[in-house]
């Protein structure tokens, strides 16, 4: 654990200290992260935060509780870091600070939903990720491929093309202090938002085939499968191709793997792949390859509602992806890859993909 | 075909006049005799409203004694007695033996019983469920009282005197027994109710009642001093129906059209006068006796074209908003009330003064809706409340502009009790039983601006209420959390946990203060946001325009 | 003190007598002239209401015309002609130029009018508003016309005739000629709505109406056959008040006690007579003058004690049940109707008897609330339909059970029509304005079992027609599956799959005859699932009970 | 591929023929899969599926789909066990069997709820496991341990002491025929219902100082968790510890593992740990370890409603847990696992599950 972060905190502590003893309104100065402050950078083509910083006060009455949360989350990461504990959730976290306030019913946090969002302010606050301090989100995901991985804490050598049928989980933290990338053969990466897509390429050896990783986030994408594809593309510099449901939502997942999410919009500065390219399904891989009508499902008004939500983002002002979300909204139905065994088992692998990949026919 | 000429003479021969008494023995559902319990409460109120009606006229503080007792399942005697002038020997016998006989009927002036026909009823409804004779006791002051028994001759609708006795007797007064099949109710619309509603809206009568359990009660005076009588006035001339200007115009001792204008209506000028006759093209010279039918079209045209100024308020006599208040909060004990008397207004040409009342919180219900009690001329309407036009102009208001719950446009919930008094010479009821006022548009609109200026006076009360408990609450909020600051604080730097934490308790009394002066601000902020009294009768007037669109009278 | 006596002098001066004419002149609204709207409705509902009771008392089928003509804004010209008897000259002008004159007033008699007040009033209305007076044509067959022009005196309520002839004449019947103020509205309420209820509940009158904007409609005959004329009848005993029996031991020429009760009652026998006098302890033989205050107290409570024997049902004539269903066809052209006409029944003495009809589908509209038409001795109720006991019943009857949608106890939904008929000697209604029945237990009890009588005949079709729906549908749901079975099994074995598919639609068509029988006896089954009728009487009279003993009259 | 599924698939069909052909009304004999016909075996300690059996009849208005859905289905597996198609998902299935009924605008399935029970109708009428149709569900769950396993499938060994922080994945299929356990030196099995717990027990090699198995299937348990559990219990003769939430979910999930669920009976047969214990956290361990306040949450109406059935069992009927259900309403708090936290992080790993394991303090 790097001991900057303790003196960091301590900093900040001894500030409002100061602060109380001035007869200030003790306050602590913590970066945005509100719509009004998230931009996406067209230079680097990824969501980031803006620098406009909100005073959080303790003397007013709708930043008061925060203002006691804030310094309290802030205290019990101090206190984790000092006493090197293992990672923990942030539903420990919530917990470790719960306590019921004195002379009153009433609990510091009520609940996570109170808690989650000061340690998101806490990363910002420290110019840091949770990670970093010690805290994890349960992980989610599965890759394989020509890749050997020096666990740092274990000492384990992983090699992710002797994984068995069930592939090589993502762990909890994948940075590189922990997890260091000794050797890469494969040439490419392809991640599915589909668990059952992923399957079939894994049990078809697709990624040993063409020498890629295939990766799964198992729906949209949790925060380490994202920063694990953020290593893989800019230490590694392999490109990534990705595979989604034919919706408004798969177009999203992409999205968030290549330019990050507003509501993470600090997390994403760190986890983005700005080169990434969409490989599919599109509208028009529909007739190319003639995606039968029982894979089709018809778009409901949710669905209508989120196409207009997404043509209207920065990172999707692209001609390209304002064409392809016209040609959705025409079109009326979505596809699901989970549908695209409809045609055939192996056409994914086989045929799609393959064909896909030669033509590099992407969308940016 | 002789035949049928026989046919058409027979029956003709059934054919015959039928009098009012039989008319309304049939229909005495149309008078508030529908059922037992509604039944005597009529004869109850009718009594009450005679007697603060004789007071009033006679400009003395009402006494009245009420007393019901059970005779036997169903059957009760009722008696009454009042201080009021009495009723001269002569006319007792038609007074409470005959229906459609009375003083107030020709007359345009406010007061309780205007058709001459409440008294008569109930003696009519009780030789009709019982048999019996009324009694009448009546002092006028000259040291004498008159005892009458009697009942009504259906036939014939007049009196029918079974006993008459003059007794000595000091002091002045009326005092009637009779007895009624009815059945006796506690709660809403009870006896008592209706009693108490009385007690709010005329507060400077003391009445005691002695109900059918033996238990005594007494409203006592809130105020001491008598509202001003209303005066009798001449009829407006807007909204005049050519029949009735037929009628006039007939019997009118003007000598031409210009002083039959000016000398039969209220408030007329020459000025006014002369625009209605050039309007109508009529020669203003003419004699009244002699306009053809097409003159009198033009001129009913000419005055509905023509803006006349209202008529004279002194026929009005409002309760008043410091009286009401008091009535209110005697009977109630609201912790807040604020009244409105509105300033005069007219509904076709009859004029009329709407009086809000709000009481808030205390003694009050707090759960469910609120409660409404509704007055024409000072007598406390009990049934029909939906199809009043008070109940409906009070549900068209908007209360959550004022602070209070409501849903849709039902009536608000929470502890509070409104009065709404409308005083005319002529109160449109919506049948004989008096119990809701028609809905006419001019009318729907004094009682809303009534209710919203009263209700701006609540708000301005809830809110002050509420922005002293959100400063006390705040003030607690910080303090709440400063402990667990200061030992946050001194986790993550060592230092002294009690220090930062006086330190910060010390600033925040010095905070309060100033929290205060700022939420002063606040208060008027918020006020200002909501609509100013003019915008608030622009809406008003432009909803009662379309309604009057639809359903034209 | 002499100020005092002074006083009360003074306000006795002001006391005098109203005429009936000058009361009503005033409390129009209490007849049905509240506003412009309904005025028309109410001058042309009376004036049909007339026309009808006078061709049914000569037997005659009825022909009525009806024209409105638009004079100039808000007023129009009336005029209906019937085919009737005429009135005989000397009546004519009390008839129309009186207050409370007419023929029905005395007898109990199922009648469209009741009062004597319903056509004069319509004359009051019309000059109080247009200042005109009323043109009646009276042809009785004896070859002349007499032809009055008048209005009504209000300060006598005397009619004053303006213009008075005879001229030459063939046939019988009445025309009427009036101006008055109103406004004419099409759809709900609407004269032409008024007059096709009228169509569908009178079917053997024919009527043709020309509206103000020159278009003629016809409501044609769709019976040729009167219904019997109802028999006056003696009052009934039960319900008697005390008063109105002190009346009648005052009045009547029996010369003792038991041939008072039956000779002055309807249907009272030897028997039940004894049986009354025996339980209230009064000597048989005694002069009905004679008889105490207290002798008349018992015998009220002894006919309280004692079962005497329904009222004649000859004096009541209902529309029939045939006639009913012919009458909605022709009018309304449901695909489906159910009508009933209960047994005669009493309410408070009075015989009653209740007519439903329901019709579903076909014309009606399928949107929003079922359209409930309401008839009191053959009339349209157009008004109050919330406050009518014939409403209350309809929404208090679970229509789900009977195959229509329904929230709570609201009016049930869809392309459904009721009519609701009651005839009575006596309808009580809530108002003068005839508008809504008032809510007697016993009415409301036969309502409620006529609309379930009626209710399970549409059932049983509603049923029925969904059964037949239900098979075809079965039918089709087991042909669309084959060619997925057969394709299915083929793949998996090898086999033919048009042979698989052929055999199973072979088997389908068998199966569905089969099915077909299985489904009639599925409907007698679901049948037998409802209450029975005994049941629902138990059901429906044990709700009343508690109703009764809440709010007892 | 067991070649016997397609010949019994193949009698199945020639049956229904049989009937078509003699006008019988075609029909399937499906074992009843609902609550009348679930029970929970006394001897065995299981809950399992009796032998009521169900006529699908075609010409039955409210069978008459499900009876074309269930040839159907059974079609389609039939033809991918013939051509040996990767295994894929229920969802894949779906889609595969989705197609609109001609003539018409019907879809042969509406919705995936359509047809994941037909397929366990045809788990009961092959006498099988879907795993063994070629159908798989979504796997989550990870296991370290000294265990090597080797996947018969791609060939690798997997030894669950060397994979990383992360730990090994549990694959979505763990049967004998493509999983093979070659070694297995632990001596018992911690399963945790918690990822951040297990993630803390990883962390601190818990498993490796008291050599055990420490797995987790992230909540309530997937299917191949629950198989994978089984298979250690049975042939490798583990002892089974079971440490979950204190709260009604938590003892039902600890239920699952043992005796398997009403809704899958029939897997619950194949998948059942009987002599499994709960290990925690019980009501008594509240105050035998102090857990501070700050970990207990009020029970909610739903919470009490779900203890009331629990109660109600047959396998919940053992005096203990009759006991421990009455002390948790009585108790009216429930306590997360994650909230162990609140007394120190190491808590579980150094103090509350080796003191329980030495006293053998288990609930049966």
């Amino acid at each position: 654990m790097d001991t900057s972060y303790t003196k960091n905190i301590k900093e900040e502590a001894l500030k409002v200290i100061k602060q109380i003893d001035n007869s200030e309104n003790p306050n602590l100065q913590i970066l945005r992260r509100s719509l009004n402050n998230v931009f996406f950078d067209e230079d680097k083509r990824i969501i980031k935060l803006g620098d406009k910083k909100e005073t959080r006060n303790y003397f007013n009455i709708n930043q008061a509780k925060k203002f006691m949360q804030t310094i309290k989350i802030l205290a019990q990461i101090n206190e984790n870091l000092q006493k090197k504990t293992p990672n923990i959730s942030t539903r420990q976290l919530f917990y470790m600070t719960r306590g019921i306030i004195e002379n009153s019913d009433e609990e510091c946090f009520e609940d996570q939903s109170e808690s989650d969002p000061i340690i998101e302010d806490v990363e910002v606050v420290l110019d840091t990720l949770r990670e970093e301090l010690g805290l994890i989100a349960t992980p989610d995901g599965y890759f394989v491929g020509d890749i050997k991985v020096k666990d740092l804490v274990t000492g384990d050598l992983l090699d992710y093309t002797k994984m068995g049928s069930g592939g090589g989980a993502i762990p909890a933290i994948v940075e590189k202090d922990v997890y260091e990338i000794v050797e890469c053969k494969a040439k490419f990466v392809v991640v599915l938002e589909k668990f059952a897509v992923w399957n079939i390429l894994n049990q078809t050896k697709f990624w040993k085939k063409h020498n890629c990783i295939i990766l799964t986030g198992k729906g949209q994408a949790g925060r380490s499968a994202r920063r694990l594809l953020t290593r893989l593309s800019k230490e590694m510099k392999l490109p990534v191709y990705v595979l989604t449901d034919l919706d408004p939502w798969g177009y999203y997942i992409y999205s968030v793997y290549k330019q990050g999410s507003i509501s993470l919009a600090y997390f994403s500065e760190k986890s983005s792949v700005p080169t990434a390219k969409y490989i599919g399904m599109t509208t028009r891989d529909i007739i190319k390859y003639k995606i039968p009508k029982s894979s089709w499902m018809k778009l409901k008004d949710i669905d209508y509602k989120r196409i207009k939500e997404i043509k209207k983002y920065d990172w999707f002002q692209a001609k390209e992806w304002q064409e392809e979300l016209t040609r959705l909204e025409d079109f009326k139905y979505k596809v699901e890859s989970d549908a695209f065994v409809t045609k055939s088992v192996d056409f994914v692998v086989n045929e799609y993909l393959p064909d896909k990949i030669k033509r590099q026919d992407f969308l940016p | 075909m002789g035949n049928e000429i026989t046919r058409a003479h027979e029956l003709a021969e059934d054919h015959k006049e039928i009098s009012v008494a039989e008319f309304f023995e049939k229909n005495k559902h149309l008078l508030g005799y529908e059922n037992l319990q509604k039944s005597l409460l009529t004869c109850v109120r009718e009594a009450v409203d005679n007697s603060l009606d004789a007071c009033e006229e006679m400009h003395v503080l009402p006494d009245i004694y009420v007393e019901l007792k059970k005779i036997k399942e169903n059957r009760f005697k009722f008696t009454i007695e009042d201080n009021g002038p009495g009723i001269v020997k002569e006319h007792i016998a038609n007074i409470f033996g005959k229906l459609l006989y009375g003083s107030k009927f020709h007359k345009l002036q406010q007061s309780r019983g205007q058709q001459g026909i409440g008294i008569s009823a109930s003696v009519l409804y009780s030789q009709l469920t019982t048999g019996k004779d009324t009694k009448i006791y009546s002092k006028i002051g000259d040291g004498k009282v008159h005892v009458y028994e009697l009942h009504i001759d259906t036939k014939t609708n007049a009196p029918v005197i079974s006993k008459e006795h003059t007794i000595y007797g000091n002091g002045r007064g009326t005092r009637i027994e009779m007895e009624v099949k009815g059945k006796y109710m506690k709660g809403k619309r009870s006896i008592f109710d209706y009693l108490q509603q009385t007690a709010v809206m005329n507060p400077a009568t003391k009445l005691v009642y002695l109900d059918p359990e033996g238990k005594k009660h007494l409203f006592d005076r809130a105020v001491t001093k008598l509202a001003k009588r209303p005066k009798e006035i001449k009829p407006h001339i807007s909204g005049i129906e050519l029949g009735t200007l037929k009628k006039m115009l007939k019997i009118t001792n003007a000598r031409n059209i210009v002083s039959f204008i000016t000398t039969e209506f209220s408030r007329l000028g020459k000025q006014t006068a002369d625009q209605i006759i050039i309007g109508a093209e009529v020669d203003p010279k003419l004699s009244p006796k002699n306009l053809t039918f097409n003159e009198m079209e033009a001129l009913i045209e000419s005055i509905e074209r023509t803006k006349v100024s209202n008529p004279p308020t002194d026929c009005l006599s409002p309760v008043g908003e410091t009286a009401i208040e008091k009535g209110i909060k005697k009977e109630l004990h609201p912790e807040f009330v604020a009244t409105i008397t509105r300033k005069p207004a007219v509904y076709r040409g009859n004029p009329f003064q709407i009086e809000v009342g709000i009481g808030y919180g205390g003694d009050l219900d707090k759960e469910g809706q609120a409660t409404i009690m509704r007055f024409a001329n000072r007598v406390p309407l009990l049934y029909e409340q939906a199809a009043c036009a008070l109940t409906k102009s009070l549900m068209q208001t908007e209360w959550k502009r004022y602070g209070l719950s409501q849903v849709g446009t039902s009536i608000p919930t929470g502890p509070v009790i409104f009065t709404i008094h409308m005083i005319s010479v002529w109160v449109p009821y919506t049948s004989e039983g008096k119990e809701a006022v028609a809905s006419y548009p001019d009318i729907i609109k004094e009682v809303k601006l009534g209710l919203q200026d009263a209700g701006r006076k609540m708000q301005v009360y809830l809110s002050r209420k509420k922005r002293a408990s959100d400063i006390e609450e705040k003030k607690e909020t910080f303090r709440k959390y400063i402990p667990e600051i200061a030992s946050a604080l001194s986790r993550i730097t060592g230092n002294d946990a009690k220090g930062i934490k006086d330190k910060l308790n010390k600033d925040l009394e010095g905070r309060v203060e100033s929290l205060e002066v700022k939420t002063e601000q606040y208060d008027d902020l918020e006020l200002n946001k909501g609509k100013t009294e003019k915008e608030e009768i622009e809406e008003v007037t432009e909803e009662l325009k379309e309604e009057m669109t639809e359903k034209e009278e």
